[in-house]
């Protein structure tokens, strides 16, 4: 339990101070009782459980790609803290606007494993989330999904609704001019908006020290009047409190926050990258030691509330519900042609139709000729 | 009824929609207090207060990516950019979400946005202030592009543009935006997207125009009628979807099609409906389709005017050419 | 001579001009250390160093931008977008500045330019990594827009664009990167930019394409031949300045034209390419100039590319359809 | 003269402490003498000179608008000390890269009197500067500009040219993505530019209060790791100090700087817009009192090397300079076709002549039928 503060978490870790807010050391020691979030044993115990899910699902898709199941694929591997840690803050009236590489934020917010393997596997019925409110999908282009979050920040305001929005980019992320004029526009509206940069090094092959000359990213806030911090972004507990504080800040009118979530991408950039080329075994070999899972693993087991065993039982458990799941999305109906057409417009135009029928026509004759 | 000029039944329109739903709100730079470098926003702010019509920063990305948040949130933003010259930094959001967050959502998000810009040139303007660039909208899968060419139909397309759940570029040839006054319905009345409009029937040539053409356009047919060439005027207000209904009916009539436009002629609007000529009316063609459009240079400073835009002159020497053939 | 796919060629054209002349620079989103994420760049700047041949922060209208800072500074820069999806963050950089330095300083300032993009689908991509938006680009005036089929053109072409004083738009059929092997001089040598070339001379249709479609049309030849159809194959090869004489000729000969692309139909290539057969052949024409173009919906992802991309059956079917009209 | 200081100016008036750079008091008091720029009596009369010279053509400019004899122009009004520092400290070797509301430097830089009739009269031949180097046209599209200083930066870097590119931008164009991006990208590069904000309290109709949230627009430098200063924009020794020491700092390889430069637009957006919508006149008087003439003026009289009646005699031999300019200037050749087409491209394409042929032929046959 934290002790009633004179300061805000922000003003004690001001970007400027250039200081990590952390509660765990690397071997998972609480170095910061101070700001230990308010968490019960039994809510910490749910987000590592869900941390493991989450990169057991993360690893899956990947071995899916690896067999020709799926098509390209982010790992998330080594960044699930963060995720896991706004989506357990969330609520339902909240919004979520993803980047591509928060899938632990995803599943809190409701999509379904078949959302996730339709999305992946090549199809925009996953994008669809229709078992979730409040959720975007996936933005491609870096960084142009801030401005949404600014937007529907504005709406809720408008509405007098009460709720935030989340919204995550990369560290390669903040060179777009988009990053700026949302944080600019949310600073200047003051809208409930969280932006969480996950910053993981590295933009596929750039570095960060290559994207900025900034000192930090969180420090970027100072440009746009709003609140900033630094977090380690492995660190759940730090996370955890974080987020919490900062969707408060927003919630309540204060204003938008800036998270740096820093962390390291321990996978690949997608299933078609070689890291090999860019870095070197020893900065992953440093980084894996301060592995989220690993981290809040060595607490649980020093606080005995957990036993080393435990994480292969539950692993397997998980990836024969995410087995499971995959067998029932592969046999999801196959791509039909009113599916290439009948979404793009609310009032589909008649030469659409037409060229649906012309296509249509082409097929008959197709099945006709063999 | 009240007579209007462009801007004023703009502003009506907008008026309109602004009492009618509460979900609607406008934006852009200069919109609010200042009601417009156009003033086609002028007095909303004062009615509507500042949470509806409001001045943003000087970002056009911005301010179409708010408006894609809005959307999804429920609201029907309307949002100016101040001339189309300046729409480019919001090229992204324009293609990369506008247009696509129904599809990619399989319909769980429709954008009923609306992006308002004067267009068009001959205003003795600086640079990037007087370019037509339609076409590039109009090639855009997933949204919807109209451009009025009289105060009524700019308040009928325009209130249609607003109900529509799907997102519209509408244009506003701001050479005409107080040239031509008109008798407009002080009332709701729209216009559909998607559909042109004869002006003149005639037999002898189709002429396919829009925006500030129309009036040029209309200004050569004297001339024209003189010769005794008849002339079926079609205006063809939506740039997507087009009314290919109304170009195959004419152009099987006159056999002959001119279309006057202001964009450049190289991949413009008037390629696109030369061949809509080509695939609906082949068999009737007595002349081949003709395109009348601006060359594919960089509109010249006002010094250089005269010699670029579309004169009613060179549209009846196009025009007879045609009709001859 | 030896064997190279289009990725290998557009690298030995990079490398040889980077040799050739100390004002070639080269750079973007992972071009330095990693060679990109198609290795196009793959070992240039270990060869020309870190000045030359470098990593950008992820930042597109920052990259095209300080290309054209370079331009009026001396250099030439050629500039990699990771992919044609991607480029919309430097629209305004292109429409604004690229295409424009020349004109609004009476030639005081070149922008000798490339920009390299891969483009087109069919390669089970994620959104925006399938689009074929080249007629944007032709539109827009000052700009050149090329896009190779064969690994040896791919180097001919980027040796002219990277000499050209303009600024040159150069699209990579990704489809193709590696699909052709084709043997390649590995002295310089270059193909001039507005020329397209016959593939395969023909009596009764004439196809234009380019680009990845080359190879899909080649593949519906032989259906074709079978039923005695006489195709002249014609790969256009520069989208702006377009070659008119080739096709006209052509189109004079076989009175037939089927334009093949894979971009979207409405104000695409194939609508510019009719409108030139009506103005330079219309006399010929035995059957109306038709297109068989990708639909005017955003491309699929992976599950639906079948029903959306060219495949050398559709091509067949309407070139039977053109040839019996 | 200055004495020798044992911090920096730029850490002295760090942006993160809010504390605007100023020499002289609104009148004309030196308050700040430490920091007195390096200047000869001499030099500060030309300046100020040349400050009534520029305002000089300025107002003229308004008034050939307003008799129909040149098309839309954006009032300098009150502004002149910031473009006249800057065209003084600028060398040769050095880039212009303006926006298009920095008259003086233009002039400095070379820019005729025909060169800016031609360009507000409406012809492209006024953006050419045939007699001056390194110096770009004004750039429309807002902002756009400050990328293209950033790579110019780069090329004189790469050719080992010892050249600063003096980059100008408005307050509204803080706002804008590329402004982002061009300082994010200097920074990570290291490149020689002086990034001059001229923040006259407007963009348009718009209030600086509505573009940001940040507490100054100085700070925003701190986003990008690089240098920043704000500055009285209207105190001419000021303004030459900090332009002094930043093309210095940029020059010896320490990196980019950003100025702001706080002032005010006396004059209206343009010759079509009308400030009374938009601010009152108090505003506006109160600022009139910080002219940056009258406060040079006020130092100069104080020091005896100017007198009060000297105004006068100098502006109406400017005026007569100016005068003579544009009557030169209205006997340019008129535009030709070719001027419309031949620009374009270095090799022109077959096609545009072939458009300019068909516009020849319709242009003979117009002559036949009057
Ligand atoms: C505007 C844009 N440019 C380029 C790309 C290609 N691309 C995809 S991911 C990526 C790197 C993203 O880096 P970062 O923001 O750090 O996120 P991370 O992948 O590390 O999670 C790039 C360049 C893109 N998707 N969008
Ligand atoms: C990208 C872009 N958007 C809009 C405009 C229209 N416009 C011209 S000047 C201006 C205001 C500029 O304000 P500021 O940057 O403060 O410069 P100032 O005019 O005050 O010198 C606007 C909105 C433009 N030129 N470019
Ligand atoms: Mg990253
Ligand atoms: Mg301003």
């Amino acid at each position: 339990m934290s002790k009633k503060k004179t300061k805000s978490l922000f003003q004690e870790y001001h970007p400027l101070d250039y200081q990590q807010f952390r509660i765990m050391d690397d071997l998972g020691k609480i170095v910061n009782q101070d700001w230990f979030p308010d968490l019960t044993d039994a809510k910490i115990i749910e987000a590592y459980k869900f941390m493991h899910y989450a990169r057991t699902v993360d690893l899956m898709a990947v071995s899916y790609q690896r067999q020709g199941r799926m098509f390209t694929y982010p790992p998330n591997l080594g960044q699930e803290a963060i995720g896991t840690a706004a989506g357990f803050v969330m609520r339902p009236e909240d919004w979520l606007i993803p980047a591509f590489r928060e899938l632990s934020a995803w599943l809190l917010k409701g999509a379904t494993l078949n959302d996730i393997f339709l999305y992946w596997g090549g199809s925009e019925e996953g994008s669809k989330f229709s078992g979730a409110k409040n959720f975007l999908p996936s933005s491609v282009p870096i960084a142009s999904q801030l401005i949404h979050a600014v937007g529907i920040g504005y709406a809720m305001q408008y509405n007098k609704q009460k709720g935030v929005a989340f919204a995550f980019v990369g560290d390669g992320g903040t060179s777009q001019g988009d990053f700026h004029e949302a944080l600019n526009l949310a600073g200047v509206w003051n809208t409930p908006v969280v932006f969480i940069i996950q910053n993981n090094q590295f933009a596929i092959s750039v570095p960060v020290a290559k994207q900025t000359a900034s000192k930090s990213l969180a420090v970027k806030s100072v440009a746009y009047g709003i609140t900033g911090i630094q977090v380690d972004g492995n660190d759940y507990l730090a996370m955890h409190r974080a987020i919490t504080e900062a969707a408060e800040h927003a919630r309540t009118s204060n204003g938008p926050v800036l998270i740096e979530a820093v962390t390291f991408r321990s996978g690949a950039h997608t299933t078609s990258d070689d890291p090999s080329l860019y870095r070197t075994t020893e900065e992953e070999d440093k980084w894996k030691l301060k592995d989220p899972i690993l981290r809040l693993g060595k607490y649980l087991i020093e606080k005995n509330l957990w036993q080393e065993g435990q994480d292969e039982e539950l692993v397997k458990k998980y990836k024969k519900e995410i087995d499971a799941a995959f067998f029932e999305y592969e046999k999801s109906p196959a791509y039909e042609i009113n599916d290439v057409f009948q979404h793009l417009y609310h009032d589909t135009p008649v030469d659409l139709k037409q060229q649906q029928a012309s296509m249509e026509r082409f097929l008959n004759w197709e099945r006709t000729q063999s | 009824m009240k007579v209007m000029n462009m801007v004023q039944a703009i502003n009506d329109a907008l008026k309109l929609k602004l009492k009618d739903d509460p979900n609607v709100l406008t934006f852009g730079e200069d919109v609010g207090v200042e009601g417009g470098v156009f003033r086609v926003t002028q007095g909303l702010q004062k009615e509507f207060g500042e949470r509806r019509v409001f001045d943003t920063p000087l970002a056009e990305s911005g301010i179409v990516g708010a408006a894609v948040g809005m959307c999804v949130a429920g609201l029907r933003p309307i949002v100016e950019i101040q001339f189309s010259g300046f729409v480019y930094p919001a090229f992204n959001q324009i293609v990369s979400h506008v247009s696509r967050m129904r599809n990619r959502t399989r319909g769980k998000y429709n954008i009923p946005m609306v992006i308002r810009m004067p267009y068009g040139g001959n205003i003795r303007a600086l640079e990037h202030h007087s370019e037509s660039m339609e076409a590039l909208f109009g090639h855009v899968p997933g949204l919807k592009v109209v451009i009025p060419s009289t105060p009524y139909d700019a308040k009928g397309l325009l209130i249609s543009a607003i109900e529509s759940n799907d997102p519209v570029i509408y244009m506003e040839p701001k050479r005409i935006y107080r040239a031509i006054k008109q008798e407009v319905p002080e009332e709701k009345f729209s216009i559909p997207i998607g559909k042109g409009k004869i002006l003149q029937e005639g037999n002898d040539v189709t002429v396919v125009t829009y925006g500030a053409m129309v009036r040029e356009v209309q200004r050569a047919l004297p001339a024209a009628k003189k010769d005794g060439i008849g002339v079926e005027l079609i205006d063809l207000r939506s740039i997507y979807p087009i009314d290919k209904d109304i170009i195959r009916e004419s152009v099987r009539k006159t056999g002959r099609l001119l279309v006057v436009t202001e964009d450049h002629a190289t991949y413009g609007v008037g390629a696109e409906l030369m061949a809509i000529a080509n695939e609906e009316a082949f068999l009737n063609l007595e002349a081949p389709p003709t395109r009348l459009s601006g060359f594919d240079v960089i509109p010249p400073l006002p010094k250089g005017e005269h010699l670029y835009f579309q004169r009613p002159e060179r549209i009846y020497y196009e025009l007879q050419k045609i009709a001859r053939y």
